[in-house]
């Protein structure tokens, strides 16, 4: 009769669903996956490419190897990237190039798509792994990545 | 050992001589409801904390584990928080009985709890139609979810308390007959007798064999129905209603409604303890000369018992509202009422499993 | 049922539906150009004619509207329909065009092809494309006090538009 | 009140409630006009636009590679396949030669893409018929996938790291291995998907018989993915149309005829596998070779109509873009799937009950980002 053996059949894949979850709940201390965050910080270990936000590198003698081509700025889709530069004449060759005053970057408006850092021709800038940006003041998000009185390396050119 | 037997009557004895015999009367009663109050909050706050930890290891995550020593206090935080948020005032709500929905809910609960059994000592309210008045006085609560879903003239809340309403007067049917099955068997509606048939024969689940632990599925499926939990939380069901009927209420009164949820919880798995696995009775009487252990014991069944329904809850789907109907009217009932003669010829000829 | 189908299918070429539409004298015009598809622009009083016969007629029998476009040609405004079919896979291309930017009006295809009640709908939404015969014009994504099309080539919005 | 009520006892009315835009089951901000009568469903409107932002519009001034990064946000649970399609279309358009390489890369990531939009998915489908649990057991394995994105690609939602001509960089070291770990650990855990839910009494009675599509209405409302697939009509984009890498491995289009919700579940469920069988077929295989192919820093697609579709999780997603010869495309249109899936949804829920319809949309599998754009 279909009308028991619905009830026969219904009573066990409740029971077999039961023992899925009953399974889980006896293991949990194996099973369980929470991280807790802020406990697990000095663990915690972001993968290497991870897009946290731009930063520019700089080495010990506080010089950077931005150019100041402004390729990053163009070809940011939400203009997150503001360069302010200036000429200057070179002491070796006597001609005029460009050097950055400020690179400003605005995280809050940055959608993290890694355009800018593709089309870098020096490698000025990279990715951090710096996750935790949240700040009480939305003027703490614009950052200016060159620190001040830093300069261009030696040797980094322009491709042009 | 028989110290902690008479702890209750030194109590009533003391203050009998004390006072006059009404004033004493007065205290006394003051005194257990001040007691099951606090009870009922303490239960309440620990049921929460229970469903929450075990729905977290279910789901595979550590649940409240921050406020004290393994979370234990979280639920007296969330306590606090809830007492100090704001009442929300309804502009277009019935006042009255928005007010009132609260009180009918909880006062249902507390009224239902006075007639448990902890032990053989602990037992406020022994009235011989125990069983019955348990049964009566639960279903009072629906009245205030009916009325909080109606009085918040939230359309929402309404499907909700109209949900309620037919999911408990269905329901309540086939707790009725189920309990029916086992009181053949004990032939006594006082809770202090059906124990003490159990104690006698053996718990009824053995005692009764196949018809009584049908009449404990259907008790307990029923049950789960009654307390409005999952498979069965239709009344609330947030995946389509929001918060159902309480979609409206804030602060404490929300609180009310949450509590009595597991305080309701606690007395279908109590009702279920006490018919089917012998209430304060331990296995095999092994701590009979220690009735204060029956508190334990009973505790435990309980417990193990709200287990099994937080099981239910946390693994399976809801069921849709004619198929809720569909369950009781055409699955549950007609097996009950078979049940109950399966029952009644098992009586009548004798073969039940006695010690 | 069988459901294991031959997805190497290739229906008509689109020579022989270019054939075939010109046989029904809708006055199209066709162009391949520029495009993957075969193109045919109709005049917007045959369009639903079109449509029909396009879905009923046993050898196209262009079944699935997989995408309506409401277009700003500069000039023009129109919508470009484009068209499966389920049985012989072949595809096609319907744009429809006018030169009227106040008061644009098509006829509704939405009881041919039911998707394109929605789609219709974004299109009014987006370039103020009417369509009679659809049962509920209205805007859609924008707010339903929104004045102009935001997706015209004219549409000027000074406050919310960063031009790079 | 100025209008006085007619008070006529025992009268039956209909009544109108607003599902959304602030409802957990729309899944986001989609707001749904329902006329009920008691339980029952008499009309369903859907109101759109609560996540709209005009990316058709932004997509007019930006150049070709500024608009991959856009389609992350549209639906964004197949964020990965989205941009697939707005590569493909230029990459077609430029008629450029894509290496073998990028091209099983694309396919694996597309595939786990797929699989991570299903495991969020089944997830969901489980807590909007009430199973709560199910929602971390799809969230456990889905988070693997996100390590393998994050590992490889920088992100875990938006990806972005198709560009035109390929790839923005090679695959890290580790995604062989760890692919294939969670395709192992996998393996184990979808049959228990089956024995939590599938197999479930109640979960069956509450979505067998519901919410029914014929094939008929499935095509004439431009149903795609596994909701049209589940009422027979044959249209895996990645079967009738191949495109990276889907010619050269074996699998199977999982349709059926039934067309209800149950149907519909099932479609995803068999798709996963479908799509664990894909990558076990590639990822052994990734030939060496570059990661891209040298573009033009600005691109300029000829003049033209460019269109290409796609199968993203939800169903086909069709680009199609207008160009005048210019850095940004004339004009640019999404066909989203959800958008097309959503107009059928009247259909499918008006006469059943209020919790019906819960389920039929979350067998819908609807992402609004991807209706609204």
């Amino acid at each position: 009769m279909s009308y028991f053996s619905d009830i026969y059949n219904g009573v066990k894949t409740l029971l077999t669903g039961m023992s899925v979850t009953g399974k889980y709940f006896f293991n949990a201390r194996k099973e369980i996956i929470t991280q807790q965050f802020p406990d697990n910080r000095a663990t915690l270990k972001m993968f290497d490419r991870f897009r946290g936000e731009v930063v520019m590198p700089h080495d010990e003698n506080n010089e950077h190897r931005c150019t100041g081509c402004q390729k990053c700025e163009l070809a940011c889709p939400n203009g997150t990237i503001e360069i302010i530069w200036d000429r200057v004449v070179d002491e070796e060759t006597g001609k005029k190039i460009k050097v950055i005053d400020k690179h400003i970057y605005h995280l809050s408006m940055c959608t993290m798509c890694g355009l800018c850092i593709e089309a870098c021709p020096t490698d000025a800038i990279k990715w951090s792994q710096n996750f935790s940006n949240s700040s009480y003041d939305r003027t703490q998000l614009t950052k200016v990545l060159n620190k001040p009185g830093s300069k261009i390396m030696p040797g980094v050119k322009d491709k042009e | 050992m028989n110290l902690p037997l008479s702890i209750t009557k030194n109590i009533h004895d003391w203050l009998f001589e004390l006072m006059s015999a009404p004033i004493a009367a007065v205290v006394e009663m003051v005194l257990i409801a001040v007691a099951f109050l606090g009870f009922f909050a303490l239960a309440g706050l620990l049921l929460v904390y229970m469903e929450r930890r075990i729905a977290a290891f279910f789901q595979l995550r550590l649940g409240p584990n921050r406020v004290g020593p393994q979370g234990l206090f979280q639920t007296i935080a969330d306590a606090l928080k809830l007492v100090s948020k704001e009442l929300v005032v309804i502009d277009k709500a019935d006042k009255f009985l928005y007010n009132l929905a609260p009180y009918f809910v909880i006062v249902a609960s507390l009224m239902a709890l006075s007639v448990l059994p902890f032990s053989q000592e602990f037992h406020a309210f022994d009235i011989n139609i125990g069983v019955f008045f348990l049964l009566a006085v639960s279903s009072i609560g629906v009245i205030g979810i009916l009325l909080g879903g109606w009085a918040s003239n939230n359309k929402y809340a309404l499907i909700g308390a109209m949900r309620s309403g037919l999911q408990t007067i269905s329901y309540e049917l086939s707790v009725g007959l189920s309990i029916l099955t086992i009181v053949l068997l004990a032939g006594s509606l006082q809770i202090s007798e059906i124990i003490a048939v159990q104690q006698k024969g053996g718990w009824f689940i053995i005692q009764g064999h196949i018809p009584a632990f049908i009449a404990f599925m259907i008790f307990m499926i029923a049950g789960t129905a009654e307390t409005n939990r999952a498979p069965f939380d239709l009344v609330e069901a947030e995946s389509e209603l929001g918060a159902g009927f309480h979609t409206e209420y804030s602060g404490m009164k929300f609180a009310y409604f949450f509590l009595a949820e597991f305080i309701n919880m606690f007395i279908i798995a109590a009702i279920g303890t006490i018919l089917f696995f012998g209430g304060w009775l331990s296995p095999f009487g092994i701590t009979e000369s220690i009735p204060l252990l029956g508190v334990m014991w009973f505790m435990l069944k309980v417990l193990g018992l709200v287990f099994l329904m937080m099981w239910f809850r946390w693994t399976f789907p809801r069921l849709r509202v004619d198929q809720l109907l569909t369950l009781e009217w055409k699955y549950l009932l007609p097996i009950n009422l078979f049940n109950i003669v399966f029952m009644a010829v098992i009586v009548w000829l004798g073969l039940t499993i006695n010690f | 049922m069988d459901l294991t189908k031959d997805y190497k299918i290739i229906g008509m070429t689109n020579s022989e539906l270019q054939t075939l539409i010109n046989s029904w004298n809708f006055e199209v015009e066709f162009s391949e150009a520029e495009s993957q598809f075969l193109n045919i622009t109709v005049k917007p009083e045959n369009l639903h004619q079109l449509g029909l016969q396009l879905k009923s007629n046993k050898e196209t029998s262009f079944d699935f509207l997989f995408c309506v476009t409401g277009m700003d040609w500069g000039t023009d405004l129109g919508v470009v329909y484009h068209l499966e079919s389920t049985t012989h896979r072949h595809q096609i291309v319907v744009k429809v065009k006018t030169s009227d930017r106040e008061n644009p009006t098509f006829d509704s295809v939405c009881d041919i092809w039911y998707t394109a009640e929605f789609h219709e709908m974004e299109v009014f939404d987006f370039f103020g494309i009417k369509f009679n015969n659809h049962p509920n014009l209205k805007r859609l994504f924008m707010p339903l006090d929104w004045v102009g099309y935001p997706l015209r080539k004219d549409y000027v919005d000074e406050v919310n538009m960063v031009i790079k | 009140m100025t209008t006085t009520i007619e008070t006529n006892t025992f009268k039956s009315e209909e009544y109108f409630i607003n599902m959304g835009p602030q409802h957990p089951a729309t899944h986001g901000v989609l707001r749904l006009l329902l006329t009920i009568d008691g339980e029952i469903i008499k009309n369903v409107e859907p109101d759109l636009g609560y996540i709209h932002r005009s990316i058709e519009k932004m997509c007019e001034r930006d150049s070709y590679q500024q608009i991959v990064h856009l389609t992350d946000r549209m639906d964004y649970l197949s964020s990965h396949i989205n941009n697939e399609a707005v590569c493909l279309t230029v990459e077609n358009a430029l008629g450029l030669e894509i290496p073998e390489r990028v091209k099983v890369i694309r396919t694996i990531l597309a595939e786990l893409t797929r699989l991570a939009s299903h495991q969020l998915w089944w997830g969901v489908m489980g807590m909007d018929v009430g199973a709560l649990t199910t929602y971390f057991y799809g969230f456990r394995d889905r988070e693997l996938i996100n390590d393998i994105f994050e590992e490889t690609c920088g992100a875990r939602l938006t990806m972005n790291y198709n560009i035109p001509g390929g790839l923005m960089f090679d695959i890290h070291p580790n995604f062989v291995k760890r692919t294939k770990d969670f395709i192992a650990h996998f393996k184990t855990k979808l049959p228990e998907y089956d024995t939590l839910l599938t197999g479930n009494v109640i979960f069956q009675k509450r979505t067998q018989g519901v919410g029914i599509l014929t094939k008929e209405d499935a095509i004439s409302f431009g149903t795609t993915g596994p909701v049209a697939r589940a009422s027979g009509f044959s249209c895996d984009i990645r079967k009738h149309h191949p495109y990276s890498a889907y010619d050269r491995v074996q699998f199977n289009e999982a349709i059926s005829t039934v067309g209800d919700t149950f149907t519909r579940y099932q479609m995803r469920i068999q798709e996963m596998w479908e799509s664990i069988s894909i990558i076990d077929q590639l990822i052994d295989n990734i030939p060496d070779g570059d990661f891209k192919v040298a573009t033009n820093a600005v691109i300029k697609l000829p003049k033209g109509e460019f269109y290409q579709k796609v199968e993203t999780a939800r169903g086909e997603l069709g680009v199609f873009i207008v160009s005048d010869g210019k850095k940004s495309p004339y004009r640019m249109k999404f066909r989203s799937p959800g958008f097309s899936n959503l107009s059928a949804l009247k259909k499918m829920a008006v006469g059943s009950k209020l919790g019906d319809l819960v389920a039929i949309m979350a067998t819908l599998d609807i992402v609004v980002p991807d209706i609204d754009r």
